[in-house]
């Protein structure tokens, strides 16, 4: 059955029970300079972790979204990441081992996506690292305008934001912000991100071994996540210039950004598209940014939080402000972002 | 000829091994069932869950009493678990477990009012209602129905039977429901016309406590 | 048909016929601030080039293996790029365009990818070059050990080493060598370089509209290039372990290293496989390599040279000596490489 | 009743309409026999460079000679084509209407010596001998029987009859060919059993070729 699996499976893999371990090995294998595995707590922490009087940065959450959050452990970012087993939230003591790890006396900050099981084993971890003396701040991450936040759903996904949140939390506690200040930030990038995705394929989990969806030749899943589930709908499959009109509409009319003002459009693969066709969206989505005018002043290209090999893109917006800029700016040394140094 | 039949230490642990039995076999069918609304995993981590339960609970001594094995249970679903479902079911066990006490022997109430701190624990973690399409809608009426029958005083045998049937009435009660909680609540009305997951497998755990308190019969 | 081609693709595009056009366009725009893009000329060049005295680097091929060739222009790294059609070489005046533009007086050296197509339009571009009194060098890359080289074969398809050949050719341009040491360098990258590539899954050229072959779902395609053709032979699908067994034996039995030799394994992804699985890969490849008693001291792990959204991976194992460690350490800054800056 | 037909200019430009034209109509097919054994483009790229020919040959005016009409397909070729087909077609054009200087009337020798010289431009760039699997396995032949035709003083739509059903054989006898030269020749035995999509292009512009001439007739 599981053998079945692997050699059916179209995937570099040996045991689909072992893809998150052997695949974080060999993050920390090839990364030995800026992280390490604790395969005992199944967290990935930065080498030089703890960072006394630094404000300690986790984050976490199921697999299958790589380079998040693994990729993304470094100087200028974060301290430790999480992997649970692919899209299933990681248990609360792997985010404890993770906040002890990383605490150098100035507190952790934890970032959450929000989802029901992130959030809960997050909160159960919090408590427990509270119980040890360690001073925890979560910030919630709901980005995902395709969910209408309401008393009647569990709230909005947090998606792309999560990225920018890491990178600008992360120059913020390495420049020295207090827990507080740390968290404020990460809040803040929250607040003004906003993101839509669209799938053209699904994908596999590989300890289900086959498509979670099936998606036919001429038609798309309209507002997606980052688990492979099905989106808001269903629709015929459009233009990239159609797709980037919908994606700059669903999230500025959200965002609802001041004229004129200073955006960082993250337009990200969800695994299995190629560079060619991202760029060629993020050429559609600047011309739609600018016709209703805004103004994007930097800009993230890339497949960073990722639905497996699943084809399709996300457009997350956040409007910057002076002190945003310069954060985003700011040197960070990880796998998969790397600048300033 | 129902002789009346007493819960204690090996009612649990044979509880959670029917638990873990039931969610081996239905693991796929659970899977599937989130695949549609969800993100394909439940039965998974239903199955990894109660495997680990079953493998710690075989660990403990014959003397541990009833409480304290199902706050060990309930440890263990949640540090092996992750997702919702862990926090959740784990957060019921425990809870289960710590309104036992150090009783030995259980009577039905007993059991009642532990299903009541389980589905407690459910709600303050989770603040699903019925009608939410999630497991809440399968764990609430098999505890009022456990309560109504003990009230009755039905043998627990027999009132557990109650409670099993009530918990798969509420399984396919969500099937109409728009989901208000949890993953299935992305998709909107397109959550509707789908048996939600988790009340599945409540309905399958509940259905093993019946079997594990029959067999001591 | 163009339309139906359009709305029945699983791509981000607009028409199938102007996709490396807006792909590019979108490049330049998500990176001003490193390249431009000429249309009129068909050349992504590096924003301030012609640098003065400093030896042009110019690259090109067909598009569909984003990041290559553009993504890497950029200074440390290729000073232009010639993006041809889909798979297709790019035509002798482009190279000629990009030539001219890059020449900063001390001459300009071609990476010229081993392909019949890629040599004949670089071999007009650069008589043309010479007609003009520009001093060009012309290096082949043919590392692709898949291919017996041969008085029957047109050679070694020229695949992974191409990266780091560009990365390490121009940090030595950057570092001001001559035109004759800056192609040397190249040619010894190419020297102690090889690669060897499996495919999952076939790729979709846009002007098709369909997968260039068929791959079983038990199957793998092993031995492959980078243009979706088919590859050396089919064989059941391998675990990753054997796979990079696989890979490790080919590469290094071809270039038959030094006992205990540091290398650097490239572990390349075709552009379909999402990082979970390449990092899974690379830990094999690790083990493999030091099991193998070399030692890894440098590494690449990503998808740089691609296949459009082939699902797959290569191996390509550079043997190091410390001028090419010390030449893959400096400083790049280009949109899909970038450190030391 | 056959007219000797003469060759001039607005027979060039009709064999390069010609040319266009089965190229186009034959596009799928031949970028089908390329994804077989190379990169699946072959029909795309002749297509889009004999369309551009066409383009530039009706910007020019009547008067010129075949000569330079061909030299400006052949670099038009080389700068829309890409590929391995752009240069060695462009190279074969230009290095024909090099051959042809300023004659501006061209007999069945002209002609053949200009395919001769067609042919050395290809060779010189892409080293390929026929066996190799490639467009000069239907270029040669076609050659060679143009020359002994013309030689036999046949009329030359006559002679091109034959030489375009000699391309046609050397196209065919490519299929069982193992490649030596270009993207097929990676593939080893796997590039045997199936036809080289040059030569089959080859095929259909040296029946253009002949199709120009005789509607001169
Ligand atoms: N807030 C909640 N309260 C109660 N039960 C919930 C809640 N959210 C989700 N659930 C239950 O959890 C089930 C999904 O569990 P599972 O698939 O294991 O976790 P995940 O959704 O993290 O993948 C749902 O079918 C639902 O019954
Ligand atoms: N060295 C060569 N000499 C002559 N013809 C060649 C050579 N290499 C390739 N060809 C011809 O080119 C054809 C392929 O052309 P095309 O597909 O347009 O270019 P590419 O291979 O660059 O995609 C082959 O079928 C073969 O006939
Ligand atoms: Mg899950
Ligand atoms: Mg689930
Ligand atoms: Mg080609
Ligand atoms: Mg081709």
């Amino acid at each position: 059955m599981m053998t079945t699996a692997t050699l059916t499976m179209k995937k570099f893999l040996n045991d689909p029970d072992e893809i998150v371990e052997e695949s974080v090995a060999g993050l920390a294998a090839a990364h030995g300079d800026l992280l390490r595995y604790d395969a005992e707590a199944r967290i990935i922490v930065r080498s030089d972790a703890p960072v006394a009087d630094k404000v300690g940065l986790v984050s976490g959450g199921g697999s299958g979204h790589e380079p998040l959050h693994g990729g993304f452990v470094g100087p200028g970012m974060l301290d430790a990441a999480c992997p649970g087993a692919v899209f299933t939230s990681p248990v609360p003591e792997q985010m404890l081992a993770a906040t002890k790890a990383v605490d150098g006396g100035a507190g952790v900050v934890h970032l959450v996506k929000n989802y029901t099981g992130d959030v809960m084993n997050f909160k159960l971890a919090a408590e427990d690292a509270a119980d040890e003396g360690i001073e925890v701040e979560s910030v919630l991450l709901d980005d995902d305008v395709a969910v209408q936040d309401s008393l009647y759903t569990a709230g909005r996904r947090g998606v792309g934001a999560t990225v920018l949140a890491e990178k600008i939390a992360g120059a913020a506690a390495e420049r020295g912000d207090d827990l507080a200040a740390v968290a404020g930030i990460a809040r803040q990038v929250n607040e003004k991100a906003r993101s839509f995705g669209v799938a053209l394929s699904s994908c596999i989990p590989p300890s289900a071994g086959k498509p979670i969806f099936d998606l036919p030749e001429d038609e798309m899943e309209v507002g997606i996540g980052i688990h492979g589930e099905p989106g808001r709908r269903r629709e015929p499959l459009a233009s990239a210039r159609e797709i980037a009109a919908l994606m700059v509409d669903a999230v500025a009319s959200d965002l609802n950004p001041a004229e004129g003002a200073k955006v960082l459009p993250f337009v990200n693969g969800m695994g299995g598209t190629p560079q060619l066709e991202l760029y060629l969206l993020y050429g559609e989505v600047e011309s739609a940014l600018r016709a209703a005018g805004l103004a994007p002043v930097r800009r993230l290209v890339g497949s960073y939080i990722t639905s497996l090999e699943m084809a399709g893109a996300s457009l997350t917006l956040l409007e910057l402000n002076d002190e945003l800029t310069t954060l985003w700016d700011a040197p960070v040394q990880t796998a998969a972002l790397r600048w300033g140094v | 000829m129902i002789t009346e039949s007493v819960v204690q230490n090996t009612t649990i642990t044979s509880w959670m091994q029917e638990s873990a039995r039931a969610v081996t076999a239905q693991c796929d069918y659970l899977t599937q069932l989130d695949s549609a609304i969800g993100d394909g995993d439940h039965g998974l981590n239903m199955r990894r869950g109660f495997d680990s339960v079953t493998k710690a609970l075989a660990g403990q001594d014959d003397s541990l009493l009833p409480g304290r094995l199902l706050i060990v249970a309930g440890k263990t679903l949640v540090s092996t678990v992750g997702g919702a479902s862990g926090p959740l079911w784990g957060t019921a066990l425990r809870r289960a477990g710590r309104s036992l006490g150090d009783r030995a022997e259980l009577t039905g109430e007993d059991l009642a009012d532990a299903l009541d701190a389980a589905l407690d624990g459910v709600v303050d973690l989770g603040a699903a209602s019925t009608g939410d399409k999630t497991m809440v809608d399968a764990l609430a009426p098999a505890v009022e129905a456990l309560h109504h029958e003990i009230e009755a005083e039905r043998p627990v045998a027999v009132a557990l039977t109650a409670a099993a049937e009530a918990a798969e009435e509420g399984m396919r009660a969500t099937i109409p429901m728009q989901a208000h909680k949890g993953r299935a609540s992305y998709l909107g009305e397109r959550s509707i016309g789908h048996q939600d997951p988790g009340a599945t497998s409540t309905a399958l755990i509940i259905r093993a406590l019946e079997a594990a308190v029959a067999a001591e019969g």
